[in-house]
């Protein structure tokens, strides 16, 4: 199993949930963040000071997966984000030991979707 | 002069400055996150510069000695002769320049009421230009036909206490040839929950205290006929906050916040033309029948067409105010306003109304139409699809709302 | 008529009506994220439902002809009868119908403020029919009695300048029957923080406002008494939010803001029948009082009862009314208000105090506590737990205060 | 006495009491999010403080019978013979104590601008006992000198309307020796993005509504005066809001939301004392100097000379004041408030004010430097860091502006 | 070392606390998350159109723990967070390699509590 | 790889910011978290009732890093973040699999900065 962390634009996560939906990956769960990447910040004023701000506002998306499913979601994450352009964002792979679903006590790959 | 008239018309002028906030909160906590900033400044810039063209020769456009019923000379171009000495035409008993100043705050609301139409998706310098052209063009020609000494809707007989032809049609209709011109916004494919709905129920609270002044200040004094319009204003707004209520139970087995706020401001638009004219209980009507109707449009109509008025404006504030103007027509009662409806026996008060609301519909979506277009091409009216996805904040303002991390 | 004294009780009315948005936003700040919706909803259809019932037939009940010093007549039902002209019993100088729109506030704002006792686990429907019939079985007889021409308590002499008495009593008194009876939220074991204390003290700010409007429009003039009024009323809440700093400091090292906002509102509940009666100093002295009993009341003696009135309306608009109440009979000064009260040598005054808050008390509750039997047998007054874990936002109104991603 | 005129003074007392918590929004949406509490908690207090301290001995200080031009005597103390019968000399229309509630409002607004400067950084404590000093010690004499009857600035016959030179000037100047003696806040190199921008416009909005009573206000009556300060009052507000908007956009490609509110404060600051003295076109002229002059403070002197006034009340306040007060030599005109400026032929009128103004700084600067020295030393003024990193609502008042997890 | 992440009802974070507290497990990190699961989403309406919302509100717990903390911890948050029914939510175990205590510079599983 | 997951004081993340840059480590996703730590809680009063809240505000980083990085990043958010005291923080170090570049399909260390 494993523990798929990604980091998207923030407009981009219905697409990415289309996406993911269509490669029957239907679990996750998404937090706001702010990331600090290559991506140019964006500039602010503040009473007629200007300045660069290099937090932009991100979506990240955790999901875990049996091993079967990671290339597909990966690939699906891809599609969904990509406008080819820095600050697109990341995925991050983590080897998951074990999952539980508290409902039922269920445990590893049986729990996981 | 009174000291009370003009007490309660300072009173008022002040609650109708209020609403354009009330506004501007409204909007602001219906759009998402990233572009509530927008909207709140899109109304505040309204309403510096319209104070200023108002002052400059806005008013004199609108209210001056009139050119052939059609537009006031500049005679009063920078309030040259506007004083504290009453203008008795407009109103005998308070100084002339109150009445510029309360007419003034209407003509600041009208163009933000169509801010919600194009939310999200305006840029703002074309926006500025946009705004700048359409009062000038649009409204205070408007304004001077139906209110104006000498506009020839106003000699026509059209009844229009304060301005539900003028403010909320006006707006309505602009509003829907605005977004429709403008196109849909990006990405959008159902609607977006409210980022702050408190804020949009806020902005209805001071809406509603604000509207007092509004209506009830549009009898610009302080009698009977100011309380009457309070109290159909009052009731009115009850009325159809409770039959959108009713609906949304009806056909989504629940009620919803954001229902009764919006059935509400229906309710209040719908009634300003008629408020000084009609009985409490025709309020009731009126206030009903509003809610109805624009919770039809929203939730039908506009789902049909497909056009992408963002938050409903045409639906709540041009359909409203159409309702509102020929319910005038309908529901006047000699006894309370001096003229009778046809539901007492005037038919021909109703005509006038058709008229003077078709004219208004008519001048202003083709004005509009024209002016977009001008805009359009001049300076581009619509923000580029990457500055569209980060916020209009961030890309037209250089701000967010809120801290993320602080 | 007077133009200025219509000109001050249209600009009160419309204070009065902004208190309830105010006392939305008051209450909605403390909730938990996800009831804020609930909060507003309720206060907002209030406003909307009682300004019918208060057009069509509840103004009636309460100021119409008497029966009996009981309850008013429907002669009045469908405001007939009640227009521009002045009713001099009831306000000589303004017209009737302005009269009848500022009482209107008064009605609406009554029931809302109990919407905090039972905040976070009413179903809205149960609500919904609860305050309908509590307004008018409750409320309408009350005010009739107090304040109705002919009305028995008015006649025996009461002080109730700006409706201490039927407002904030009636209220706490009813808002901790319901409390008890609807029993306490699920998993509350100790206070939880404000979702939004901002909010919380901008409806502080509001109510604070407004209440100008409802203490000093309660002169029903532009006069003296209203001057009167307002500065009592202004230094009343002052004394009592610094009284409640002062103890939040003694007896927990640190002085709260919301602390403040909460002795404030219990001075300005304690100073409302008082306004017009009593000295500024006396107002100090009734707002430092305020402060101190409803602190001790919160703080110590709704621990131990263990009762959970959610956001303390018992605790400070019920005792804090009642102390006022009764305070008023204490320091009433004839060159003032035109009674004098047990400090100023007129034991009887206080008697009579004692004996229409002893009355209302009674009859509130024992009414309040047979309607919501009543109710929570036909419709049901609690949600059920899923529903209220959900939050009321999503299991009443299928809409949440914030998104939390956008 | 006069109704319409108490009318208009009552309710522009209650628009001066918002003007206080709209300005704790004003400033509380631009702090972090850990500091919101402590800056609307200070301004809370301040309105409940100096309501109480102004019906004791303040209104006697400023306003009683003077003791050689320099001081009022305690002759009113406990306001003492300040009833509802008129006192001439301030205001013939309206009941005497209705005169010292509407002052009572700018004691309290006073100080409380003052609270930006030292933002984030202040034990509460020490600002306590820092303000309670400072309204007495110096706003209570300067307030004499200018406006009470006798004192030595009014005989020199200064103009000043609606208190330019003793409301921002003051609270300016001692803004900025508090924010200098205080230090720097930990940690901040570069500004930081306000937490809730639209508390922030929220603010503005409650402000320039307040501001009607303000100015339009202080003519104490209905009449063409109020309305001449009312439009003023709009016009300048608008303008300096614009030319903030168009400085921003030049300097930095892009106009702001904030940039707009900062802008329109300063103009309302800098037609205070102008406000019913000059035309609607001078007013143009104010406020666009206005938005430009502080503009420049801000973004330019500011960074120069290094100082943390956290929310420039400085640059917008002291310097927005103070050009107002000097412009109010340029621009009267004696056709509108009785004396001519410079400009209209009258230089003696602007070494007037130039004097007053410089009367007020150094007096101001003086006075503040000593009470702040002698605070710190008694209780502390600035805490540690401990508690500024943790936030002051947690650490000075035990509580946060919003939960996390709820 | 295991680093546990668990996703649970917001209205059981005190009784997980509450029972994370009887076996000993004092320390964690909380965040406000929302989730997309197995779970039928919410009803909303917006101006009279109702849509179905599948994201739904949730509390992330993280928790780092010595290995012969895992299955407690996994049985406290159980306890906690159960209702039965689809919605109470996952657990995910991962592998820790590493804990640094910032104040001491302390590492490794005495660094964990 | 490895994925670094770090706990600071919120009023620290500009202090870590800079002695990250110091170190060339530029990229990382930042969030808003309560933690329950050894840190003595805050009081808390409402309405005049005390009492103590052990959830504190804190600042949450994420850095995936290649792993000539670890040690250096550790050392850079401790410089950063400490104040010798409890409530300083945590660093757990979670071994990452795979990083892929959205924009550019790019994987492994190669993508990660
Ligand atoms: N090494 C990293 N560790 C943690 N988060 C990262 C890392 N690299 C990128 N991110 C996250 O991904 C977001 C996008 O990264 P960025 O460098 O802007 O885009 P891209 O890699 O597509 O060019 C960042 O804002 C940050 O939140
Ligand atoms: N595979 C997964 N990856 C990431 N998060 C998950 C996954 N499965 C469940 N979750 C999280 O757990 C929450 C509860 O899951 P859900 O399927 O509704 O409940 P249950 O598994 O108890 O029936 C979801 O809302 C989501 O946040
Ligand atoms: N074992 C753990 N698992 C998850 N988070 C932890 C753990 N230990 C500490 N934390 C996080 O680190 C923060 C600081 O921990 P604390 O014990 O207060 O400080 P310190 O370890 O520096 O003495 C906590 O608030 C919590 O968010």
């Amino acid at each position: 199993m494993k523990y798929i962390i990604a980091i998207i634009r923030p407009h981009k996560l219905e697409d990415v949930k289309r996406e993911l939906d269509i490669e029957e990956v239907h679990l996750m769960t998404v937090s706001e963040v702010v990331g600090c990447g290559r991506q140019k910040g964006v500039t602010r004023v503040y009473r007629g000071v200007k300045e660069v701000d290099n937090l932009m506002k991100k979506i990240k998306l955790e999901i875990a997966v049996n091993e079967a499913f990671v290339e597909k979601t990966i690939a699906a994450i891809t599609r969904g984000a990509r406008e080819n352009e820095t600050g697109d964002g990341k995925i991050f792979v983590i080897d998951l030991q074990e999952c539980v679903r508290i409902s039922s006590g269920e445990r590893g790959g049986a729990a996981i979707g | 002069m009174n000291a009370g008239d003009t007490a309660w018309v300072l009173a008022s002028t002040a609650l109708v400055l209020l609403m354009t906030p009330g506004l501007a909160f409204f909007y602001g906590g219906l759009v998402r996150k990233k572009n509530v900033l927008s909207v709140l400044m899109q109304c505040f810039f309204l309403i510096c510069l319209i104070s200023l063209q108002w002052v400059l020769f806005g008013y004199s456009l609108a209210f001056g000695p009139t050119r052939g019923g059609v537009i006031g000379g500049l005679d009063w171009a920078g309030l040259r002769g506007v004083g504290a000495a009453p203008f008795a035409d407009y109103a005998g008993t308070i100084p002339h320049q109150l009445f510029m100043a309360f007419q003034m705050m209407f003509a600041i609301i009208t163009p933000a009421l169509m801010i919600g139409a194009f939310a999200e998706r305006i840029r703002f310098s074309g926006f500025m230009v946009l705004m700048i052209l359409w009062s000038t063009l649009i409204y205070d020609p408007l304004a001077h036909w139906v209110w104006g000494n000498g506009g020839w809707l106003k000699n026509l007989g059209t009844l229009d206490f304060a301005g539900g032809t003028v403010v909320p049609v006006k707006a309505g209709v602009a509003a829907l040839v605005v977004a429709v011109l403008i196109g849909k916004r990006e990405g959008i494919r159902s609607p977006r929950s409210p980022h702050n709905l408190p804020f949009c129920v806020l902005g209805a609270g001071l809406l509603w205290f604000g509207w007092f002044g509004f209506n009830a200040g549009s009898a610009l004094a302080a009698n009977g006929s100011a309380v009457g319009a309070f109290v159909t204003t009052n009731t009115a707004a009850a009325a159809a906050g409770l039959a959108w209520m009713v609906l949304d139970w009806w056909f989504n087995e629940i009620p919803t916040m954001l229902g009764v706020v919006t059935g509400l401001v229906a309710g209040l638009v719908a009634i300003t033309p008629a408020a000084g004219f009609v009985s409490p209980l025709s309020a009731i009507a009126i206030g009903t029948g509003a809610g109805a109707i624009c919770f039809y449009m929203v939730t039908k109509v506009k789902a049909a067409l497909g056009y992408d008025d963002a938050l409903d404006v045409f639906g709540v504030h041009g359909v409203g105010g159409v309702f509102g103007a020929l319910a005038t027509g309908l529901f006047a009662e000699k006894s309370i306003g001096g003229a009778d409806g046809l539901f007492f026996g005037n038919p021909r008060q109703f005509l006038i109304q058709l008229l003077a609301t078709g004219v208004t519909i008519v001048f202003t979506a083709a004005g509009t139409y024209i002016l977009f277009n001008l805009v359009d091409l001049l300076v581009g009216i619509r923000v580029d699809v990457k500055e569209e996805t980060m916020g209009l904040d961030l890309s037209q303002h250089h701000e967010s709302g809120y801290t993320l991390v602080d």
